[in-house]
């Protein structure tokens, strides 16, 4: 098998300026500092991020905005960070905020090869915005369409060398999605492991998900 | 305050029945789970992929692997599982959730609720709380009446929605109130305050239970 | 918390006369065989059967049809047995194939809250009949429609008392998604256990999808 | 004739690439994996939830728990993993797999194919094979050329489709035919045939490669 061991730094050399990025984490849980970490000191410039929310000040995400690297964030939640909210209101970022699930599921379909989903979430809201309504039944659906990225950076609690992946507990959030929905995959992992060692019942993420494998620092 | 906000908790707990699986949002609804009652069991949901989780931890039991839906550190409860983003919002939107438990800036007489953004102030994003509200079986309001004496309770919310039609019922420190087709209706009145009071603090007509009782 | 577990025969009493069952399995391996026999002998009629293949002759889902309790039944293959075929050709037993992964993708949406969704797959093929089809982007795409049922049942390797679901290897197929899709949903497990004893991690059903656990008999 | 069958799985074998994802449908194509180079490592997929899985299991160390796509009692390989269906298919129709090798009834010069019915005789349903076929980057069909002396590559197919505009290549015992947007294109012939034999068996116009090389 290839080997798909990388260092951290070769892993955030493949982010290059005005890529659409998936960080993986809710609210800095299962979030790649490592690699965001090593984004920052590389500088790269007008990057789309997708990713639920954008943490803390100073924390994950949030560090590539207040370098104001992020010309447009997608995600569903920027309360957290009150830069972000000033960017927004100044019109330094453009900020996409959507249904968490609907996030979720449009980050799905753009792995699962679906073109579009019918969900009731955020009818009569402004989610409406934009968007194709469908009336099925007498009931009223918002018409979503998938969400894909150029990388997609993860945080797994173990990896194995053929790129197996395990999530601890609630850090596993959208990045199993993720793994999916992107044309390159690189994952920072705790701890790589042999193959085998994760059982192939409590695989999270299959190894041909994932492209690239980094250890993260301790 | 804090006794308000206790008062409005313990009784959205008496809202829960055996089985129930439930999810609490941010701020006063968290307070909730302190006041289930014993001798039923409840599965608390977190739309950051978790079910069961069993309270905040200890400062010196940290994991950083699991947090809860508002981002304190959590612990494993008693029934625990974790799943992605996809599997949690298929909960939520897909009628799994028994009750859901949010705090709100406004809820109007048709069931609309406003909870997520203040244009021109706050826009913190919806999160999880447009797929909870209308998903869950059973969506339940725990907020203070008024907020610096302004009417929360309208004919028609003026801040933008998180749902349409969604709302079923309503507890504040003055009472519990449901909504039907008809518009409010007041079914429980805090004895602190005359029925006239709680009209006077509710932006929209208030109609009165035949069946009104004191809180429970 | 309510007691959950209940025997094969109070299982398989759930299950009425018109009703539309889901049957977890592929070719058998997964399939709930203990109580398709308590099926068969309370000799319940008229069913909607929604289970991937019709499995082998005297086997699984196929006891049901030579029993011809199935009046419809809705799954991706049937060739594996020539009693359903038979059945089929002469309108004994409406069958209606959809492409298996369509099949599951309604399953899913039918447990999801999702309306419907846009598929590539049987464009230009009989898959399109009776569909609303829908162009975007210049590409044309089927509307699929969520499935549900009154009753899925299901076999686990393990339930937890609680009723937290583990598939062993290829036995998960669909069964993980009819546990989201149906009203009432029945688990025959091979091994019931304790809480606990299923790592929260390695969870495939959570235990509010399930409302009922039976011992699969040795 | 079983001759005629490992040549085709064995000339299959080597469109393969080290660290490609690979479905191989039921019959012919399932010969295929005996052929796989041992200097590459090729994932093996199974529609019914399976990546990885080592081959049959012997008699004697049958696992009810665990069949590959075809129902044959199977073994856990080296990289495996196992997973729902919906997932599977996500697999299958979102891109992921490099290759798929299928069987068919009949494939025409517009990369339509028909592998899952013959009205009034068989219909045993399609399965996996139309999200298979439309979601694989890349589409080889396993054949022998004719049926009973019939041809199978069609000017346009007369069989219930599986997918349009879908297949890339037909490896057959007579040679290696591309399908482009000119239609059918030999780039490979079985020398045992001339390319007049061949286009006889074709009833749809073959090109011929100006790089027209032996079958390898």
């Amino acid at each position: 098998m290839k080997n798909k061991i990388i260092t951290q730094e070769q892993a955030a050399g493949l982010v290059k300026d005005g890529m659409t990025v998936m960080l993986g984490g809710y609210l800095g849980c299962g979030t790649p500092h490592g690699i965001i970490g090593l984004l920052v000191k590389n500088n790269v410039r007008n990057l789309t991020v997708i990713s639920n929310d954008a943490t803390y000040p100073g924390q994950g995400v949030g560090r590539l905005f207040e370098n104001k690297q992020v010309e447009r964030f997608i995600g569903s939640h920027i309360g957290t960070n009150p830069e972000v909210g000033r960017q927004m209101t100044c019109g330094e970022c453009f900020v996409d905020l959507i249904p968490q699930g609907t996030l979720a599921e449009r980050i799905r379909c753009g792995g699962a090869g679906i073109a579009g989903f019918l969900t009731p979430t955020g009818i009569g809201t402004i989610a409406e915005v934009g968007r194709q309504i469908m009336e099925l039944d007498g009931k009223k659906y918002i018409l979503e369409r998938p969400l894909r990225a150029d990388v997609a950076i993860l945080s797994a609690r173990c990896a194995d060398k053929n790129g197996n992946l395990f999530f601890a507990k609630s850090s596993r959030n959208f990045q199993p999605l993720m793994a999916t929905a992107a044309d390159i995959v690189i994952v920072e992992a705790d701890e790589i492991v042999e193959p085998g060692d994760i059982e192939p019942e409590c695989v999270h993420t299959p190894s041909i998900f994932v492209d690239y494998i980094t250890e993260a620092r301790k | 305050m804090s006794d308000v906000k206790t008062l409005i908790a313990r009784r959205v707990a008496k809202e829960f029945k055996d089985g129930d699986v439930v999810n609490l949002g941010i701020g006063l609804p968290t307070l909730v789970a302190d006041y289930i009652p014993d001798d039923i069991d409840v599965t608390l949901y977190s739309d950051n992929g978790c079910l069961g989780l069993g309270g905040a931890a200890a400062e010196d039991h940290i994991d950083p692997y699991l947090i809860d839906a508002g981002g304190t550190f959590a612990t494993v409860g008693k029934n625990c599982a974790f799943f992605d983003s996809a599997l949690s919002f298929a909960i939520a939107r897909g009628g799994h959730l028994d009750v859901c438990v949010l705090g709100a800036l406004q809820v109007d007489s048709n069931g609309n609720i406003a909870n997520w953004c203040v244009p021109g102030k706050k826009i913190p994003g919806m999160g999880g709380a447009m797929d909870l509200v209308v998903g869950s079986k059973r969506v339940i309001i725990a907020m203070e009446h008024t907020l610096r004496g302004q009417p929360k309770l309208m004919e028609n919310c003026t801040l933008p929605l998180t749902a349409i039609n969604a709302v079923n019922r309503i507890v504040t420190q003055m009472g519990v109130i449901d909504v039907t087709e008809n518009g409010f209706l007041l079914v429980e009145y805090n004895p602190e305050y005359t029925v006239e009071e709680i009209k006077a603090a509710t932006a929209a007509p208030l109609a009165v239970s035949p069946d009104l009782k004191p809180m429970i």
